[in-house]
């Protein structure tokens, strides 16, 4: 079987050991384990792959649908291997990160962790675009769940606009998967939803014009992918959830869901409508500009921590559009890297929210202070990780700015300098909250622990020490996490107009003449 | 010409007839507010189409029209008997038998 | 020894001491925390003292070790390598950071010996150091950036290092993001030179301006100029010049140690260094060079007129570092680089050992920093109140002493060079009066004159490991000048003594074109600014022990004036009513009237629209059954007129 | 022409008989009314030569079933309604319109069907007989599933209304 096809259903398998376990005590540390053996297979991944290449890698396709054009096409390449590393660095964390706050329905938890880790990464994967949507759609309902059911007091309310405001997205970006497909159907002869098909695709494009084919299809799907982002000013759903959502809730949905609509903005927009981005590209650049800033300016009133970090990842996201928009090496580059520093530096702050959440039961922020005093090494792991969040230099978010800062500076001189205040500004917001939190005297809830132990136990050192050992590593060599993405993304700018993906490997010979005997018998 | 298009009297006056009882039929079923009168209603109907079949049957010299009028009338009285019973059912319970008292299929 | 050992020694020595004492920060143990930051950093120092032998060594003309350890940031032709190089300008540099960090730690055992928390503070200090180290050693801009932002937050580490203090939490806060508002500078500074030159590394840069200046002026709009205005707003936010300067103060928060090494010998004087290391650059962009050179005068004027006015011994000695730093970049600003660098050491030194005394006299105080509480020290403390008059003749001015030599350098250079001023050279002058009176001023309140000492508190000289590093630093400041003698003056002295390091930087520096270079005039511009000294120091020895009724009167004369230099001219509470506190509103606006009242409103509006409709057709069902046969007969005419009609 | 003044004459009262059925207000009349359609109509099934079914017509409408309906009436003890018609000006208007637009249809279609002049009476099929031999030939099947359903209907009806509740409830 296809090392993909393993990766990507795992989980489903573990979801089931998990949910036929006898014992309900057991789940917890047999989920553990094996989304750690998940990690590890998709550590074979990352050593099998080739990093010369800007082709897909690993390709598997079996015919699904045949009327349709529709296969089960996977393939993995630059732009996604790591976000399915992150997927499954992200699920032990978020296993581990639940340990104690889930108290209820634990077998079900777990088996919807797992069903989400198979849902994202076949949303990364999946290169046939009907079954990306499947994915991309597929993996709202677990999140649903996990928000519905584990969540806090609103919580049903914010399941219910998570799921609506992005299914409305999705909505458009069916139908745009449909539109692909019929002129697919006219200018191949075959009906087709694989998207290397849609890369030849020639799509009529009017300069200046809303209501050109490109066009429409572009923000079809541009708009899909905004809302996951979230994009200003498609944000609002994103602080409800995030605030509802149970700490592993959080940490997945920051961490790898809302990657899918960058991971998306880079798969489908960009290569699929070049004329199109290169025309309305400016579009997100000034959305990603307004979002950094608005997202900064708000989460430096925010009285509730979730939220903050909240709309600090709006903030971030921002960065990361900005980025893709610049349609250059660096900004691209940077985004990606961005995508991976953001989901392993936000995901880290809500799972210490969500720590000192379980021991404090608030999450206002004035009711706090002085809490470096009773939990030092509580303030450690969060003052370093706040450290990667507003980007100082050795951890991972600088990186990722700095070259998305760099790249947008290549395009427009305006919006990165626009861009730059979202630094100064986040670092006010986050510092602001340290301060907060944890200098000062002791604050109203401090003061009721005064004497107990408020600090974090070895399980959540354990869950904290990879997330900070790798801020780390992503920051001081960035070069190991760059080398994967570097052939793909130089493939990516030096193939703007007539973006085409090859097939590497052994699978190759296979695929084409499967693929042509489906074309002979139709 | 006209005159005796109306003198004779042919397959389109019985429909003609049975059309207008069927329309007044259908009017009592929407309009009148007594269950029991809806019931009637439904009974014009009935006979409205007991008078199409039986037209057709004769001009056409075709007795399955009859057959079938034979079976409606069953029907007819069958219906007339259990909607009468679910009225004195309803009329028990709820001591009343306006059909605007019994909403309970809202949305 | 191999280059790249002894650069990875040197850069992760620090690093050992800050994970060592980092991991056991609960220990309370401050002698070894001590030991083991010191040894640190000696090691460090020593790796520095023998890099600057290899590098003496070397030919002049190319006097530098470049080590390449790995590409850190490689992407499509942009390149930032973890590369370092030692020169002149960082050798000099690295021997300052160790040298006086070493003296500093030194004194910081002592100085914390009663703290709760020894080894984090020993921790933070080693990763000051290798951040500063990192800062000058750097090969190109970025690296440069990344110690930038890393001193930054070891600053704002060690501020709040006492951070159950709700003020000195903000201190720390304060200081990193307007920090944070100068590396936003710096960081589009070095993405308008990357757009220009297409490289970040230093020696590329300077040659590649060289050039563009060759070519002729340059306008406002060009990138490099833009470039350069951008990073002097980085320096500016680092070295705290006006407009950016208001953290410096707050910052004495922290730990005295930490004031010494941090905001007033290393971190603050990146800025400089930074513009030292681009002078080529920067002489590219002459225009750019007047702002610097008029920010640096007016920092210069404007701290000093603040320092004449406070009570609180720390924040005194930080009014004098900014007003020092005004100087420096005074002279980056007229061309005189090889004279700011000159000051920038000697400063270290000086100012390190007045902050290291003042903590000294803090320490033995118990706890106090108001000047008014203090006098007669000296019989008290003899050996700091000894080293604190050298740093006193050093800081304001008396020939000799190394203050002197660096300080009238600068001024020379501020009247003869081709893009300085007489209106520039006249502010110097006052400053440095002003300098003289407040610095004379300290030196009377605090260790002269009658004791005002509250009951109850006995000051005691330091111990050793206290004092050792003032002796030190004290025979620095005075020889420390010794090795910059101008020409001028060497020309009287006997067997005419080189100036060592106008010759060493000379081939690392970009050098301003004098007007005139009479020695009649330097001479007589020499004897105008000591007189000033002079006399203001007299002045304020007068007023503070012969006729103690002065200040007083001088306050009474001028009440609003008096009032409006004590509040520091109210800078920051017009930062704070002008600038973040509207910030802050339009964030509240923002999220109440934007987001949760408009941009969330408008998906209420849209799903109440799909309401509606739906409200609409459920109407419909009203559970009225002639309302249903009603729809089921107005659908049979329907299809039957379809039928019929079609 | 006696046939046609006889067709008039019966059309005119069964469509102002079952307009009474439609708009007098009390249940009672309208039952009445109903009886002497339903005669109207074996009436009419005689014209057109169906005897048998006439008379069941008779027998099965006029004697059963509207018995049956006059003796609801008389259990409910109803008297004059105060609300005849359903609710809503607009509501009455619409059905009222669907129905004048529904006969006109289906006047309409009839147009359609090509016209049968003459009544085909010579023909010797048309008697009971055949009727009868139809029913238990062809449709014998049918036939005995009727008798089934008047069957549960006869269980249903009785079921119904032995459910305790209103009048009967102690």
């Amino acid at each position: 079987m296809n090392l993909l096809s393993v990766i990507t259903f795992l989980p489903i398998l573990f979801a089931l050991v998990v949910w036929f376990l006898p014992n309900e005590k057991h789940v917890r540390p047999v989920s553990l384990g094996l989304s750690i053996v998940h990690f590890f297979v998709s550590i074979v991944l990352l050593v099998k792959f080739d990093i010369s290449s800007a082709g897909l890698q690993f390709v598997e396709q079996t015919p699904w649908v045949q009327s349709a054009g529709i296969s089960y096409f996977l393939g993995v390449d630059g732009i996604s291997i790591w976000l399915v590393i992150l997927t499954t660095f992200l699920t032990p964390i978020t296993i581990l990160g639940g340990w104690t706050s889930i108290q209820k329905k634990t077998r079900g938890f777990h088996v919807s962790i797992f069903v989400l880790a198979t849902t994202m990464i076949g949303t990364f994967l999946a290169m046939d675009a009907i079954l990306f949507y499947v994915f991309f759609e597929a993996s709202l309902i677990p999140m649903y769940f996990i928000i519905g059911i584990w969540g806090g007091k609103n919580k049903i309310y914010a399941a219910t606009k998570f799921f609506i405001y992005t299914m409305l997205g999705s909505v458009f970006m069916l139908l745009s998967i449909i539109t692909l497909m019929v002129l697919a159907e006219g200018q191949l002869g075959q009906m087709s939803s694989s998207l290397l098909d849609f890369y030849k695709l020639d799509l009529n494009f009017l300069p200046g014009q809303f209501l050109s084919t490109q066009t429409l299809l572009f923000f079809g799907f541009a708009l899909a992918f905004a809302i996951k982002v979230p994009l200003f000013p498609f944000h609002t759903w994103l602080p409800d959830a995030h605030v509802q959502a149970p700490t592993p809730g959080s940490v997945i949905l920051a961490g790898v869901m809302l990657k899918m609509g960058t991971y998306g903005l880079l798969r489908f927009c960009l290569p699929l409508f070049p004329e199109a981005t290169a025309e309305w590209g400016w579009i997100f650049l000034a959305l990603g500009v307004v979002g950094i800033i608005y997202g900064a300016l708000v989460a430096m009133v925010q009285p509730d921590m979730k939220k903050l970090v909240a709309y600090s990842s709006v903030s971030h996201m921002g960065y990361v559009v900005m980025g893709l928009f610049t349609l250059n090496a660096h900004g691209l580059t940077g985004s990606i890297f961005q995508m991976l520093s953001h989901g392993i530096s936000t995901g880290a702050l809500f799972l210490l929210v969500g720590m000192i959440y379980e021991r404090t039961h608030s999450r206002e922020i004035k009711e706090y202070g002085g809490l470096a005093v009773v939990a030092p090494i509580f303030s450690i792991f969060f003052i370093i990780v706040t450290l990667s969040s507003i980007a100082v230099p050795m951890t991972n978010g600088f990186v990722g700015e700095y070259l998305i800062l760099m790249g947008t500076f290549m395009v427009n001189k305006a919006y990165a300098i626009l861009a730059v205040t979202g630094v100064v500004l986040g670092a006010c917001y986050m510092l602001w909250m340290v301060k907060k939190v944890f200098f000062g005297p002791p604050g109203k809830l401090i003061k009721d622990f005064q004497g107990k132990n408020l600090d974090l136990n070895k399980t959540e050192v354990m869950t904290l020490l990879p997330v900070v050992v790798l801020i780390f590593w992503m920051g001081l060599f960035p070069g190991h996490f760059i080398k994967y993405t570097k052939a793909s993304v130089d493939h990516m700018i030096n193939a703007k107009q007539g973006y085409y993906l090859k097939i590497e490997g052994r699978q190759k010979k296979v695929a084409t003449i499967k693929y042509k005997s489906t074309r002979v018998t139709r | 010409m006209l005159s005796s298009e109306l003198l004779h009297i042919g397959l389109n006056h019985y429909l003609g007839l049975s059309a207008v009882i069927f329309v007044i039929g259908m009017l009592t079923v929407l309009l009148r507010r007594n269950l029991i009168v809806m019931l009637m209603g439904v009974e014009l109907m009935l006979n409205a189409v007991n008078i199409t079949f039986v037209a057709f049957s004769s001009f056409n010299q075709n007795m399955n029209g009859q057959v079938m009028v034979f079976f409606v009338m069953a029907i007819a009285a069958a219906e007339a008997a259990v909607g009468l019973a679910l009225a004195v059912t309803i009329f028990k319970h709820y001591k009343e038998i306006d059909i605007s008292a019994f909403e309970q299929l809202k949305s | 020894m191999n280059d790249s050992f002894l650069f990875a020694v040197l850069l992760l020595a620090p690093i050992f001491g800050f994970l060592f004492n980092g991991l056991r920060f609960k220990n309370k143990n401050y002698k070894l925390a001590g030991a083991v930051a010191s040894v640190a950093i000696g090691v460090s120092f020593i790796c520095s003292v023998v890099l600057v032998i290899k590098l003496v060594a070397m030919p002049e003309a190319s006097r530098a070790i470049h080590v390449h350890f790995y590409n850190w940031i490689e992407v499509a032709g942009f390149n930032a390598n973890a590369a370092f190089v030692v020169d002149q300008i960082s050798a000099i540099m690295i021997l300052v950071i160790t040298g006086v960090g070493l003296l500093i730690h030194i004194f910081s055992i002592g100085y914390m010996s009663h703290d709760d928390r020894p080894s984090k503070y020993f921790a933070y200090l080693n990763l000051f150091i290798f951040n500063m180290l990192l800062l000058v050693l750097g090969d190109n801009l970025l690296i440069m950036f990344v110690g930038w932002e890393g001193v930054g937050l070891c600053s704002y580490l060690l501020i709040g290092f006492w951070f159950t203090d709700q003020e000195k939490a903000a201190a720390g806060m304060k200081a990193f993001i307007v920090n944070r508002i100068g590396d936003a500078g710096f960081l589009l500074g070095i993405f308008f030179l990357y757009v220009q030159f297409s490289t970040i590394e230093f020696s590329s840069l300077n040659t590649l301006a060289t050039d563009l200046a060759a070519s002729g002026p340059l306008g406002w709009s060009h990138p490099l100029v833009l470039a350069c205005i951008c990073l002097f707003v980085g320096a500016c936010g680092k070295s705290a010049q006006i407009p950016l300067y208001v953290w410096l103060p707050d910052a004495m928060a922290g730990p005295t140690p930490v004031s010494a090494l941090i905001h007033a010998a290393t971190m603050v004087t990146a800025g400089v260094y930074m513009i030292v290391r681009l002078s080529f650059v920067y002489m590219a962009a002459p225009q750019v060079m007047t702002i610097i050179a008029v920010v640096g005068g007016l920092t210069a004027f404007f701290a000093a007129t603040i320092g004449m006015t406070q009570w609180d011994i720390k924040k005194i000695l930080a009014y004098s570092t900014v007003s020092q730093l005004g100087y420096m970049f005074l002279g980056v600003g007229v061309g005189a680089f090889m004279p700011a660098m000159f000051h920038l050491m000697t400063h270290a030194f000086f100012k390190a050992l007045m902050f290291l005394g003042s903590g000294s006299v803090i320490h033995a105080m118990g706890e106090e920093q108001d000047i008014r509480k203090m006098g007669a020290l000296k019989k008290a403390m003899p050996i700091t109140s000894a080293t604190f008059t050298l740093g006193w003749l050093a800081i304001i001015g008396v020939p000799g002493f190394s203050g002197f030599f660096s300080k009238d350098e600068i001024l020379w250079f501020t009247y003869a060079s081709t893009q300085g001023s007489k209106w520039l050279w006249v502010v110097g002058v006052l400053g440095a009066g002003m300098t003289a009176f407040y610095m004379t001023r300290l030196m009377c309140l605090v260790f002269w004159g009658k004791s005002r000492v509250p009951e109850g508190t006995h000051p005691h000289e330091s111990p050793a490991s206290m004092t050792f590093p003032l002796i030190v630093l004290g025979v620095l400041s005075v020889v420390g000048g010794w090795i910059g003698i101008p020409h001028v003056i060497s020309a009287i002295l006997p067997g005419h003594p080189p100036n060592i390091l106008g010759h060493w930087l000379e081939p690392a520096l970009a050098t301003a074109n004098l007007i005139t270079t009479s020695a009649v005039v330097e001479w007589s511009l020499m004897g105008i600014s000591v007189s000033v000294v002079a006399i203001s120091g007299y002045f304020a020895y007068t007023a503070y022990i012969v006729k103690t009724d002065i200040p007083e009167k001088c306050v009474k004369a001028f009440p609003r004036l008096h009032g409006l230099v004590l509040n520091k001219y109210l800078i920051d509470e017009l930062y704070f009513g002008r600038i973040i506190n509207p910030l802050i509103d339009i964030s509240k606006g923002l999220w109440v009237y934007v987001d949760v009242n408009f941009v969330d409103k408008l998906t209420y509006i849209a799903s109440d629209f799909v309401k509606s409709i739906g409200r609409l057709f459920g109407s419909l069902q009203n559970g009225n059954l002639q309302q249903y046969a009603m729809y089921i007969a107005i659908g049979v005419v329907v299809m039957l007129s379809f039928i019929l009609m079609g | 022409m006696e046939a046609a003044i006889v067709f008039y004459g019966l059309s005119f009262f069964m469509t102002v008989l079952s307009l009474g059925v439609l708009f007098n207000p009390n249940p009672i009349m309208s039952a009445l009314y109903l009886v002497l359609t339903m005669i109207g109509v074996s009436l009419v099934f005689f014209m057109l030569d169906a005897g048998f079914l006439a008379g069941v017509q008779l027998i099965v409408y006029a004697g059963a079933v509207l018995v049956l309906f006059v003796m609801v009436i008389m259990l409910f003890d109803l008297k004059r309604e105060v609300y005849t018609f359903s609710r809503g000006f607009f509501t009455r208007l619409l059905k009222v319109f669907t129905g004048v637009v529904f006969l006109i249809i289906l006047v309409k279609s009839f147009f359609l069907v090509p016209e049968t002049k003459e009544l085909l009476n010579s023909s010797t099929q048309m008697t009971t007989k055949n009727l009868a031999g139809l029913l238990f030939t062809e449709y014998i099947f049918v036939f005995e599933l009727l008798g089934l359903l008047l069957l549960a209907v006869a269980i249903g009806a009785v079921a119904l209304s032995r459910i305790k509740g209103g009048t009967h409830a102690e």
